[in-house]
């Protein structure tokens, strides 16, 4: 067949030379590569005591943020679910009642929140869709379990604390960051 | 049934050992199933099954809206993961007319070509495994944990990229991440020469492989094949040349070619291959330098979802977020085929639109599914050694096999 | 000592034997027969023939027999599947068998003399009796077999060269 | 013997066999379960892209020898920990029931991922929903892919299960009673 | 008459297969060809042979169903690559439901095996003459055709969700 | 009865046994950190410190691992079978000289279980014979995979086992016996065969290579084909004795060697610096013991180098390179005996 590309590089040169048809060189030379390896510097992350670096924008278990003075950013109003493709989120919203305010930013929020977490596959389509900027992916890892049931993480597991906030700010692009900082650009024109 | 068989008819008979291989033989890495029938070590024919990882991908991307088949995408060829998001966005691009600017199409070369790299990695280094020498395979690894890190650094995932959106990129590269491929483009050419300084010139490595699994172009081409596989056979049939996009026809670098399509061939291939990528990621990393900063997506309000301030702001914004997610996006109707060389050779998509909210149809061209089909062919008359090393090769993937 | 060592070598030997002939399994027949050949190269040892013991262990049970054995397996006669063989073949059977006994009688009773009018020396088994022997009364056969083997081995080169195109 | 251990971890609602007199362990089932925790031979039944993230754990940066658990036994004969990674589809799941039905006692599941937990994303007619519906799971590790540090957990976690497992379990009837349930002939 | 690859193919099969060719359109960078059914292997194989267009590459080919398109619900789609010249054009041949069968495209592409088992999995077409026309991805006894509209994609057996709210 | 000989034989056998198998239990460990540590990984390390427990965890779990017997495998044969593997391979080491002789309360003991008049010849027929241990246990597991290798493994001990006493038989040619210790001996100090034999060591290292089933001859149980080869079938302790048997195997080939080809206990200058006869013995000993780690490391260095061959070429590389070099080895031998001698 003739030359489609004018690119072409015809590689894989299969003759061998008499000193590669004695075996033995080739044998040495990667035995010397072996040994040499034998004593470098190991690559190995001992992981229970040592962690590997995550990036910081890891997608891993999911966190719903709170807002500045303590509130649940989450408005339940569903669009995470529909966005998610595992279909692994499950809702069920309610109406803040009086007195709530400092509990739920929104007039409605998420009586539950659950993720199956054995079903997610960790896209960050959720984190994508939420439009109140309330669930983020994080990079901590879901950890393993037992039991099925105990995958079907609620909003005890998922909530973060008042104590332990969970600064999520490097995961946003440096857009939002930049929009942020100057308030009056506005998105792609 | 009491069936009487003596040493003479049995030889006259040709009595053959039938030996199942798969569907959890450790060769075959993925899943499939060959019903081997053999003559001593020679196998006479061989009766493939697959559909052992049928997961019905074809359907789903009937029932998801555009931007989730995405992370579907990212389970065909799950090797290369970012060739095949690249390849759906650039067709869902192609079905709406979306132009992306040149940065992005840069940024998408340095994301496919560190895909095909980790891709061949996979494949060559398992050939190595297949073949007895392991070490390889773990030299080569540990650069493709670099290639995994650079990755989580785009996109913060290491295998199922789901990376990147319809439009451009979810964000731009980082400066850790310039620098981690920086680093990456430093140090693996050490690592890979080794790795072929173990195996390439080793007579027993190339006694293994030269002239076992052949195939001749005509036949290789009558199969459907593409990507290394169709190169080592002497064809130079590559997507990038041939019908470029992403801006490749602004790079440059050669087509690997082989002579007889064996084994060696494929492998000279994909090594050759890996060192082209090194090259091509180098002269993108240089045009992407010299850019202005933080284009990382096209203006198309409409399909790339805007900020997540500006969603909290701004009423239009609020609209085209819940339009985007909610997969109300208008989308022209019409058909449209579109192809990217993937790891494996010519991953295609071939995509109806009736307007709607979700794929009318979605077909996959899946390189892995037809060129596996040869493989009978291919193992006829060699060894059960040959056949697991042919089979290694071609770098079947069993998610882009079966979809 | 050795005499009990002798009728319980003679004993497994022919118990091995008969064991070889009756087996329906093609796989334990070999299996008996080596048994036997263990058995037989105990006799050699008795005899004070190491050389002879070991040569024989070497080249019946570690070579032929397992050649033997992988012919076997690999024609997949592992099955009690032995065809009953015709009565005519039975009995030719039975007739060459009679007829080796006939021969080895005889042969043992025209060897009884000479093996009493030697006397028995410890050093007869060893090697370098052995080769003295070899190479000073029988040299001529020597080379000759040894040449018979060497051809041997180098037809079993040239039949695999042979594959090589 | 007298000595009895509680468990470490949360046995909430197990399924039978989990329990009875099978997690109270003696000190002579404490050494063994030392032994058989550090050497755990295990069986990748790989199939898809959790397979690639396993060869990345026996990769150097993961090392899943430090375990002693790099001599992987594709008999499963020899294998203690069937290591079920990937999407499982309805045809493969009578042979993924004949791997752990040919396996020796002791023998462990860990289900990687969330295609073998539980499908995933992918449901649909041809996926099984999770292989716990055809044989008994020990721990389940979720991501789609995991990465390998959540393998390892769930592999230190099987190391707990198995380091506090009672010898006498795989006898007790709760146990078979446990594997009848799957449908799993014990003999 | 213009010089795109539409019209160059189009011409040469017009002059030679007439009304057998129904329609032909630009789809995006495709040529689109509706021929008809009964003489889709001579057409092919014109493609494959003719001198100057020597499409001898099947880049992929699939089945689509269209219910609603009365009299030609079922629809295959070959796509075929002319590789020296970087031509690509595909071809569409619709069929009604109640007549699924089609002649087998094996003699030509051996590449076309597979892709026909998997056309017969997902839709029921039936390829006369292809040497081995059974089920490829999904189970032998499966009783139905999974891609056909009409049949649902979930397993059924799901608990774990609840789509009251979401419509999904 | 109980003669100071007889008691110290008995202690000499034990102690040899239980040396080797510790020995081959902690190759196993040995092979994985060697392997780890040519891959840039740590190895095992959990159990105990440095995974020094490794062997023992490995072992106990096997132990109590359930026995699968396969129904319609030949229940004797397939508990022969490990059987087997592991007698043959503990069998050599009855006639390997560990040392010179040692003096206690005034008496020599030689530190070798027994003198064959015809040792080399006695490891030969054992290596052939061990074989069978293989053959039958791969033919009673009633499988495919398991009488594949065993095929295989047949085939491969006969061809190479050829080429392998061609190369002894130029070693005996030079040294004029058959007998180990007297090899040995006569390789004292610095006289290595190594030195008079080298193409003989070589064709003889390969084919000792082949003999134990290790890379890159590791066909009859290599993982990518045969799933386990001859041992698929197996589990607990009977595949215990099969992997058991491969390691004892490597270390009786080392020591096996060493002794032909490496001076056995000698080292250089043994008899020049002035240490009493029981302290070189003793020394002896351990140089004994470090070429025998060394050629252990060998094994395991090529194993994770190289490639392994496929089975023709395999049988290939023994008829066609292997048995011609050893006849013309045989030859150069005698050649330059006949010149030397006249």
């Amino acid at each position: 067949m003739q030359s489609l590309t004018n690119r072409k590089k015809v590689v894989g040169k299969k003759e061998m030379t008499w000193v590669e048809k004695l075996y033995l060189p080739a044998i040495f030379g990667g035995m010397r590569i072996t040994l040499k390896h034998m004593f470098s510097k190991k690559t190995t992350i001992s992981y229970p005591e040592q962690t590997r670096e995550f990036s910081q924008i890891y997608r891993g278990m999911h966190v719903l943020k709170r807002d500045e003075k303590g509130a649940e950013r989450c408005t339940a109003c569903g669009l995470c679910a529909v966005a998610c493709p595992a279909e692994a989120i499950t809702m069920v919203a309610a109406e803040r009642k009086k007195g709530e305010e400092n509990l739920y930013r929104e007039e409605k929020y998420a009586a539950t929140y659950e993720i199956n977490m054995l079903r997610c596959i960790f896209c960050g389509d959720c984190e994508d869709a939420c439009p109140k900027e309330s669930i983020f992916l994080t990079d901590r890892i879901v950890p393993s379990d037992f039991e099925r049931n105990e995958f079907v993480y609620g909003k005890d597991k998922l909530v973060e604390t008042l104590e332990n906030p969970i600064d999520v700010s490097i995961r946003q692009t440096p857009e939002v960051l930049e929009f942020k900082k100057n308030k009056k650009l506005t998105h792609n024109r | 049934m009491n069936e009487i068989k003596t040493a003479q008819t049995a030889v006259a008979e040709k009595d053959y050992t039938t030996l199942n291989l798969g569907p959890t033989h450790p060769a075959t890495h993925g899943i499939f199933q060959n019903i081997v029938k053999m003559d001593g070590e020679i196998i006479v024919d061989a009766v493939p099954t697959i559909g052992y990882i049928h997961r019905a991908f074809e359907k789903i991307a009937e029932r998801r809206p555009y931007y989730q088949i995405t992370p579907l995408t990212d389970r065909l060829n799950y090797c290369s993961s970012p060739i095949n998001n690249m390849g759906w966005h650039m067709t869902v691009e192609k079905l709406a007319g979306i132009e992306v600017p040149k940065r992005v199409q840069y940024l998408r070369v340095v994301i496919m070509e560190l895909a095909r790299i980790a891709d061949h990695i996979v494949c060559n280094s398992v050939i190595g495994v297949d073949t007895g020498a392991l070490s390889g395979f773990l030299y080569v690894f540990q650069q493709r944990e670099h290639i995994y890190e650079i990755y989580e650094e785009i996109c913060g995932a290491r295998l199922t990229t789901n990376v990147g959106r319809i439009g451009g990129l979810e964000r731009d590269f980082s400066p850790k991440c310039i620098d981690k491929i920086e680093k990456f483009l430093e140090n693996f050419p050490a690592v890979i020469k080794e790795f072929e300084s173990l195996l390439m010139r080793n007579r027993i490595f190339m006694d293994r492989t030269i002239g076992v699994g052949a195939i001749t172009a005509e036949r290789a081409l009558n199969y459907g094949f593409t990507g290394p596989n169709l190169r080592a056979t002497g064809v130079d049939y590559d997507v990038r040349v041939m019908n470029p996009y992403s801006g490749y026809q602004d790079f440059d670098f050669v087509v690997p070619v082989g002579t007889s399509g064996d084994t060696y061939d494929r492998f000279m291939v994909r090594q050759q291959e890996m060192w082209e990528s090194l090259s091509i990621i180098r002269q993108a990393m240089d045009k992407i330098i010299q850019m202005p900063e933080k284009v990382f997506h096209a203006d198309v309000p409409e399909f790339y979802l805007p900020p997540k301030e500006e969603v909290y702001n701004n009423m239009e914004a609020l609209i085209y977020h819940f339009k985007i997610v909610m997969g109300e996006v208008e989308i022209p109707k019409g058909e449209v085929y579109h192809s990217v060389e993937g790891g494996n050779g010519e991953l295609g998509f071939y995509l109806v639109s009736d307007g709607g909210r979700t794929p009318y149809r979605l077909h996959f061209r899946r390189p892995c599914f037809i060129y596996y089909q040869a493989y009978t062919e291919m193992i006829k008359g060699a060894m059960l050694s040959d056949a697991i090393l042919t089979l290694s090769s071609l770098n079947v993937i069993a998610g882009e096999l079966d979809a | 000592m050795t005499q009990f060592l002798f009728y319980f070598l003679s004993f497994v030997a022919v118990a091995a034997g008969l064991m070889v002939i009756t087996a329906k399994n093609p796989v334990h027949s070999v299996l008996y027969l080596i048994i036997a050949f263990f058995a037989i190269a105990g006799h050699y040892i008795l005899l004070n023939a190491q050389f002879l013991a070991i040569v024989h262990i070497i080249v019946y049970a570690g070579a032929i027999m397992v050649l033997f054995l992988s012919v076997i397996m690999l024609l997949n006669l592992n099955k009690d599947n032995e065809p009953a063989k015709s009565n005519i073949l039975k009995l030719a059977a039975a007739v060459a068998g009679g007829l080796l006994l006939v021969t080895f009688t005889g042969t043992l009773k025209g060897t009884e003399s000479i093996i009493a009018s030697q006397p028995f020396d410890d050093q007869i088994g060893y090697v370098k009796a052995l080769g003295k022997v070899l190479f000073n009364d029988f040299l001529l056969p020597f080379e000759v077999s040894a040449l018979l083997l060497l051809s041997a081995i180098i037809g079993a080169v040239v039949l695999v060269k042979h594959d090589l195109k | 013997m007298s000595e009895i251990i509680k468990p470490n971890f949360n046995i909430a609602e197990v399924p039978a066999g989990h329990d009875g007199p099978g997690f109270f362990a003696t000190s002579m089932d404490k050494a063994v379960g030392l032994a058989r925790k550090n050497s755990i031979w295990p069986l990748p039944f790989a199939t898809s892209c959790c397979g690639i993230e396993f060869m990345a754990m026996m990769g150097s940066h993961y090392d899943f020898a430090r375990f002693g658990s790099e001599r992987l036994s594709f008999s499963p004969r020899q294998a203690d920990l069937l290591m079920v990674m990937g999407t499982i589809a309805k045809k493969m799941a009578p042979v993924l029931k004949q791997v752990y039905e040919q396996m020796a006692e002791p023998r462990w599941v860990l289900s990687m991922g969330a295609c073998a937990s539980s499908g995933g994303i992918f449901d649909t007619y041809s996926v099984l929903q999770g292989i716990d519906r055809i044989i008994p799971v020990d721990v389940y590790v979720p991501g789609c892919p995991p990465r390998p540090e959540q393998v390892i957990d769930g592999i230190l976690k099987i190391q707990d299960l198995i380091g506090n497992e009672s010898l006498r379990r795989r006898n007790s009837p709760e146990y078979k009673d446990m594997l009848a349930t799957y449908g799993i002939q014990v003999d | 008459m213009e010089d795109t690859l539409l019209h160059i193919v189009h011409d040469k099969l017009k002059s030679q297969f007439g009304e057998d060719i129904i329609s032909a359109e630009q789809a995006y960078d495709f040529p689109v060809y509706t021929v008809s059914k009964k003489k889709i292997i001579e057409i092919i194989s014109f493609l494959y042979n003719e001198e100057e267009l020597g499409f001898q590459f099947l880049t992929t080919m699939c089945g689509l169903q269209f219910p609603e398109n009365k009299g030609g619900e079922f629809c295959i789609m070959y796509q075929l690559h002319n590789m020296p010249k970087n031509w690509r054009i595909r071809l569409k041949v619709y069929t009604p439901a109640n007549d699924m069968e089609y002649p087998t495209l094996t003699g030509i592409f051996s590449t076309a095996n597979w892709m026909e088992r998997e056309a017969f999995d997902f839709y029921g077409f039936i390829f006369k003459g292809h040497p081995n026309l059974i089920r490829i991805l999904n189970m032998e006894d499966m009783t139905y055709h999974p891609m056909r509209k009409e049949y649902p994609l979930e397993d059924g057996t799901r608990e774990d969700k609840n789509d009251t709210m979401f419509g999904r | 009865m109980f003669t100071p000989d007889l008691i110290f034989k008995v202690v000499l056998i034990l102690s040899i046994f239980v040396i080797t198998l510790v020995i081959a239990m902690y190759s196993t460990y040995g092979e994985r950190k060697i392997a780890a540590f040519m891959q840039d990984r740590l190895g095992p390390n959990r159990a105990g410190i440095f995974g020094i427990l490794q062997p023992l965890a490995d072992g106990v779990k096997m132990f109590m691992k359930e026995e699968l017997i396969p129904d319609i495998s030949n229940k004797v044969l397939f508990i022969l079978g490990p059987c087997l593997a592991m007698t043959t391979a503990l069998m050599t080491s009855a006639i390997i000289p560990w040392g010179s002789n040692i003096n206690i309360a005034g008496t020599d003991f030689s530190l070798q279980v027994t003198d064959l008049n015809i040792g080399v010849l006695y490891v030969f027929a054992v290596t052939s014979i061990g074989v069978y241990g293989i053959m039958i246990g791969g033919w009673a597991s009633n499988n495919k995979y398991s009488l594949l290798g065993a095929l295989r493994a047949s085939s491969q001990m006969i061809s190479y086992e050829i080429a392998m006493g061609l190369a002894i038989i130029a070693l005996i040619m030079s040294t004029g016996t058959l007998s180990l210790k007297e090899i040995s001996a006569a390789q004292a100090g610095f006289h290595w065969n190594i030195f008079v034999q080298p193409l003989g060591f070589l064709i003889f290292i390969i084919c000792s290579f082949a003999e134990t089933n290790r890379a890159p001859f590791d066909l009859p149980e290599c993982e990518t084909e045969l799933v386990g080869g001859y041992h698929t079938e197996y589990s607990s302790m009977k595949l215990g004795f099969y992997l058991f048997a491969e390691y004892i195997n490597m270390f009786i080939a080392s020591a096996v060697i060493s002794t032909l080809y490496f001076g056995g206990y000698n080292f250089p200058f043994m008899n020049s610096i002035g240490l009493s006869s029981n302290a070189v013995a003793i020394l002896g000993v351990i140089f004994l013991f470090a070429k025998i780690f060394f050629f252990i490391f060998f094994f395991m260095w090529v194993r994770w180098t190289i490639p392994r061959f496929r089975y023709d070429q395999l049988m290939r590389l023994g008829w066609t390179v292997l048995i011609p070099l050893a006849i013309f080895n045989i030859l150069l031998t005698g050649a330059i005996i006949f010149a030397t001698n006249n």
